[in-house]
């Protein structure tokens, strides 16, 4: 399964990337996609999570052509 | 409805008399008796620091997506004619407006709740982020925002300021 | 503060950018973050009836001195950099605005809070007497005003609607 | 004691006069004065008051040069 996956803000800076674009196989989560592109970073608890746009949690499953996106809490308005 | 994010910098109060003139919009009709509006401009100040710009960053097509799915919840929780949503992005200074909520509705009760229920939604869920230039040239990005709700309030505070 | 009465009709949008934007005011100052708005227009309907136009009258010297009254307790309990009343007298048609309340603070919170007191504050104390034109040309005293909380909400309906 | 008494809005239809000048004598109330301008009529328990442009209760004395105000519930905003 083909997937993009987006960082942003502080933890973009955090991270040194703003994206990453790669394949993932079975039956995995958002959190495994996590673990899966930064196995050397541990994610927070405070870091967000979305699929397609919307807000999912971190045991979303993962479909292919997915755009999942992380980033820290958010600080509009 | 209208949301909008806006790139540029925008008069709220002009931007407000603008919609409600427009015969297109719900905001003009002679049915709604109230408008509750809030307006949210950059300070010049933040947690002790001057502050001289602030960068507002946002995640395109999922930041439109949520201001809409919070507006439409309002809209379903209160009787509302019309609601108007800008909120800008990119390079903001000081004194210009970030955010314009703008509720239309027959009676006042449900313009006050909408509006505010509107703010405090976006303030909790939509995706922006801002990045502060300090007056000593430093950078920083916002991690929190201030509380919306007394903490001996509607108990929500706790949640908001995470 | 700026309290006013407006025997002439008032675009409440615009007196609110100009008072926003004279340097004379607090409302101008880069220290304010936030400002919640009331604006209550002539609706053209009140229980069921068609309405054609509103005569507001008003108690000369007592309604300024309540308004302003109003204000300074609004002040005293919340941290506000300037509060802007306007309120309309006289010959009133459907659409224009009644009454006009901003209120600009650093945070959000207390400009919530404070214009939301300030209009039930004005709702129930100052003294205005609506009286009605109908569609059949009947006129009549509006009785009371409809309830500005929920009824299961902050148990103030029924002090309100009295 | 030389007073000035108001009548607003239906409260003024009802009475079908919009003041009272008069004298009142010895210690009396915001209610005594209602009684003395308004015999036939007796008061509304609704009926709001001012003396000098200031709300107060029914059993506020009167003091000479008072302007008191009688009306109704009020309906701005």
């Amino acid at each position: 399964m083909s997937i993009k996956v987006y960082y942003f803000a502080s933890l973009r800076d955090t991270l040194g990337k703003a994206e990453d674009n790669g394949q993932v196989t079975g039956s995995q989560t958002v959190s495994d996609v996590w673990q899966q592109f930064n196995p050397e970073n541990p994610r927070s608890s405070s870091v967000l999570c979305a699929v397609n746009h919307t807000y999912a949690s971190m045991d979303h499953p993962v479909s292919d052509g997915d755009e999942i996106a992380f980033f820290p809490t958010v600080t509009g308005g | 409805m209208v949301v909008e994010l806006c790139p540029l910098p925008f008069d709220p109060w002009q931007a407000i008399g603008k919609h409600a003139s427009n015969g297109n919009h719900h905001a003009q009709s002679v049915s709604n008796g109230a408008s509750a509006v809030f307006v949210g401009t950059m300070r010049d100040h933040n947690e002790g620091d001057g502050v001289v710009s602030l960068f507002l960053e946002h995640y395109p097509g999922m930041t439109e997506k949520e201001l809409c799915r919070i507006v439409r919840e309002a809209e379903q929780q209160w009787a509302l004619s019309d609601v108007l949503l800008l909120h800008r992005t990119g390079q903001i200074m000081p004194g210009e407006a970030i955010v314009l909520v703008a509720v239309w509705s027959a009676h006042r009760l449900e313009s006050f709740e909408a509006c505010r229920q509107i703010m405090e939604a976006l303030k909790q869920h939509a995706p922006f982020w801002k990045y502060e230039t300090l007056m000593d040239g430093s950078k920083r990005w916002v991690s929190h925002n201030t509380p919306g709700f007394a903490a001996q309030g509607l108990g929500a505070a706790s949640d908001i300021d995470q």
